[in-house]
């Protein structure tokens, strides 16, 4: 819930090297990530616009606290363990995502995974990796 | 055979939801997503069965026994549909897999004959699928959509009316009731517009069918849109209504078997209404399902379900009214709305308002619910919706009217 | 769970029939038109009933716990059927209300992509439902429509196939086993010649789906239909399976709720596979049925089955094979066909003979089965179809061959 | 039976006033009728060609045999009386139509009605009554 409420890195970039906006056809919520990184793969700026609900604006945040800095190779091993946990119910393993962990009420709830998941899919897809 | 009917006093949703096969499932469900699909009560389900283990054969061709009560069972379910929707003539019915399916028969059926520069006019209220179809007929035909605009409290506005209604207008698009707002549509000077130019006039009655019979006739229109599972019948069915002279005009837009007088391999001979507008195997034992539902509807003493639902709408609205940030959409005046009530909570995205519902057994829906225009219209991305039905009770309002005191304190 | 399987030799007809409801109800009926429809078994019927009474719910976009059982029975359905085909992605799975719809779906769909002089491949073998849907989009478009002729004994001759798939062949549409003649479809170089030329192939398997899972990929088609009414599941349902790659190219024909991603009052962004082509609610209960026929079936030795059918069929072409008058309609080998035979009695029409059985509990079919340029290629008005499924018994073959003997008595 | 294997009135008029081809969709049974009539509204002469099943050749043979001679305004109630016979089980009760008794098994067979009927159907269209 704090995750939600404080939202991290919302805003814009000025010079984003990538951008993408992604809807949940769902429930209409989207997503607009705006992101940079630098010629060693690493993220270096992020920045989200979020209309969704809090379980997707608390990822949103959790993405603009805990990827920049972060390889590229890394980030698409946190979607992964993301999907793990949401439908294994299995705790993320890689140190730098344990982070992830504040979705494991989640787990279950199918009809939630795509709120959880569609920042990090933005993210992705922005990265193409 | 006619059960005796309770007095609308006597009414008592107690009773009735023990007609619900559901509600012994599952004891704690508070079931208010009725606008998305209503329960079924047992009665219709065994209906189903019965037809299933008893009489199951393809219909209309076979001549031993079975196959003449499963042909006698679908062309009695289509009278008992004729009679709830109050149409003198059963072969003015067309079965179909639902509304979406009736609508999308009817654009098909109408693209034939619409030309470039022909208009459609709908309203800004309208469910995807009485819009959709109609898109990808203007997109085929070059037919021009207009939009009638909605009232601040999103009734259709009816001043535009005889601006938007043209010469070159054929077809008049509308739902009788909104999935949204709740809002009931006014009628009479939309048919008299539409029929002052010659255009006919379909509606959606996906949302209203669920509230008894009809008198389609007094209504004036010429096309009626139903879904099964939205009237306590079965998925997979639904139905046209269309007056006789108008489905006579239509070219079949689809083919199949048992719709013929004769084919060769270069054309075919349409058969007479209904066949001709139902290609293929029907769904059968879903038409004796629906027959069921409506046949069940009408035992019913519907004055006294309406006040009950009028009861326990106010209860609903006045309760709302009590919360701060809270706003209401549709009509403000109870007699003017079905007994379903969306509503938009400051701060609050619908889906984690729902959600709090859930986890407290209250089934309600959040999101745009299929009508994208209209949330644009009202400048939200989408709204919570309480929709009620007869088996609903006060302590389900309440129920509700708590969750939604804790959602304030967890979500804001 | 797998059930242990019986060997073939301990395959009992009569285990089998007691799984099926209407043959308690009518304990002397001998139902022989399986090719019409088949009988309902007991675990499809409880199957849908369950759902109605347990998870009844619209599908996709409610988030309290009945709704994410609907979508997920939803779900699962659609991954029965494509274990049942199969099919690697279960999103290549598009519930219809039937091979009818699923036909009429791909027809309307291609009609936007094709044009004038484009080409698509029939046969004269085959049902209304695979030739009506392409004379209407031949009407729309301006597409030809060649027919592929037939062999003496009613098998799609392929000698002409070189000739008949031209440049222009878009599409080759065809029965994956007759419903009158029973012959199966020789796929190999009618698959070949389609591809050669990039056209794709579009199988009826209306009649092949009750005889057990396949394979779809092996098979080498594009595109499939079929029916659950005529696989031991309810009616109301049925599918089309295409390569996803096709699939996603098709703009989707028909529109409604469940199907966008975005929605404008001038136009609409589709949903991926398979929602983009499942426009408004789907027959959810029918899917649940179709998969719980489709898992019924998976279960079964059908090895045992088949050799059963084998045995029955070769029972009935024997004893047809001695009485003086009788034509059958069909290849005379065993293995070419289905277990469905039908006659033509010499100076006896299919209806007289038809009621004559019915007076003696023995449902078959007479007429021309919606097959009129079929029945033309024969010289005949109709035929009498005996078509078999795995509840039928050498007693039910004998009673037939009596009745037979005594309609020429009685007849002639 | 007997009506049926030796149809009455099979065949073609030289100079019909009326012709009327009529399909059962349901079997594909066809009938053709013609048939002329004098101006006194009687029935002179008439002539069908059925492809169909025993009961549609009965009934054409019942009309072969039975029609010519009539008033239009006979033949018109003989439909009613069939259609009745057919659908309630009633005998017929105008003292021309005594012989469409012999359809009184046929009640009760809703499949087979129009097989009945489907030559009826053809005259009256003809005579337009
Ligand atoms: C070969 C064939 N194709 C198509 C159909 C149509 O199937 P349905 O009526 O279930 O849509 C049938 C059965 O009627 C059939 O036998
Ligand atoms: C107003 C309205 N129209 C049309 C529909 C579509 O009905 P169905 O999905 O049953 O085809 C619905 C419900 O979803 C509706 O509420």
């Amino acid at each position: 819930m704090a995750l939600a409420r404080d939202p991290i890195g919302n805003g814009q970039l000025e010079h984003p090297r990538a951008r993408v906006q992604l809807d949940n056809p769902l429930c209409g919520d989207r997503v607009i990530i705006e992101v940079t990184w630098d010629d060693n793969g690493m993220l270096t700026e992020l920045a989200h616009e979020v209309q969704g609900c809090a379980l997707c604006r608390a990822t949103a945040s959790l993405i603009g606290r805990d990827t920049p800095g972060k390889q590229l190779t890394e980030i698409a091993i946190a979607q992964t363990e993301l999907e793990r946990l949401l439908k294994e119910g299995e705790e993320p393993t890689h140190h730098h995502w344990q982070g992830l962990s504040v979705f494991k009420p989640v787990h279950g709830h199918k009809s939630r995974y795509e709120c959880v998941l569609l920042p990090f899919k933005a993210l992705t897809q922005a990265l193409e990796v | 055979m006619q059960m005796t009917k309770p007095d609308a006093m006597a009414f008592d949703p107690a009773e009735i939801k023990k007609l619900f096969p559901i509600f012994s499932s599952h004891p704690q469900l508070r079931y208010l997503d009725n606008a998305a699909t209503t329960q079924c009560p047992a009665a219709v389900i065994q209906a189903v069965d019965l037809h299933e283990c008893q009489s199951r054969a393809n219909i209309s061709r076979g001549i031993y026994p079975l196959a003449e009560e499963a042909t006698e069972a679908y062309h009695q379910a289509r009278n008992m549909l004729a009679q709830y929707l109050g149409a003198q003539d059963a072969s003015e019915i067309i079965f179909t897999s639902g509304t979406t399916g009736a609508i999308n028969l009817l654009a098909n059926a109408y693209a034939v004959d619409l030309k470039e520069g022909d208009e459609i006019l709908l309203s800004l209220v309208e469910h995807h699928s009485n819009l959709l179809p109609w898109q990808i007929l203007s997109r085929r035909t070059g037919v021009k959509l207009r939009f009638l605009p909605l009232t601040a409290d999103g009734r259709i506005d009816m001043r535009s009316l005889h601006r938007l209604v043209t010469e070159r207008c054929r077809l008049v698009a509308v739902t009788h009731a909104s999935n949204v707002t709740g809002a009931v549509t006014e009628l009479g000077p939309l048919i008299d517009a539409a029929h002052s130019v010659d255009a006919a006039v379909l509606l959606d009655g996906a949302q209203m069918a669920q509230h008894g019979p009809l008198d389609i006739n007094a209504l004036g229109v010429d096309f009626y849109a139903l879904s099964g599972h939205k009237m306590f019948g079965p998925t997979g069915i639904g139905l046209l209504w269309g007056r006789r002279d108008l489905l006579e005009k239509l070219a079949p837009p689809f083919g199949g078997g048992g719709m013929v007088h004769r084919v060769t391999i270069d054309s075919f001979e349409p058969a007479e209404l209904p066949a001709r507008l139902e290609p293929g195997t029907p769904p059968i034992a879903q038409a004796v399902g629906l027959a069921a539902a409506a046949a069940w509807l009408m035992e019913l003493d519907l004055k006294a379900v309406e006040s009950h639902l009028y009861h326990l709408t106010g209860r609903l609205l006045d309760g709302l009214n009590n919360f701060p940030g809270i706003k209401l959409i549709g009509p403000s005046d109870l007699y003017q709305r079905l007994s379903l009530v969306s509503l938009d909570l400051a701060k609050v995205h619908p889906h984690d308002l729902s959600q709090i519902f859930a986890d407290r057994g209250i089934a309600v829906r959040g999101g745009h619910h299929c009508a994208e225009p209209l949330m644009r219209f009202f400048g939200l991305m989408g709204t919570t919706r309480v929709s009620l039905a007869l088996y609903n009770d006060e302590t389900d309002i309440d129920a509700l009217l708590l969750a939604i005191e804790e959602a304030q304190r967890i979500l804001i």
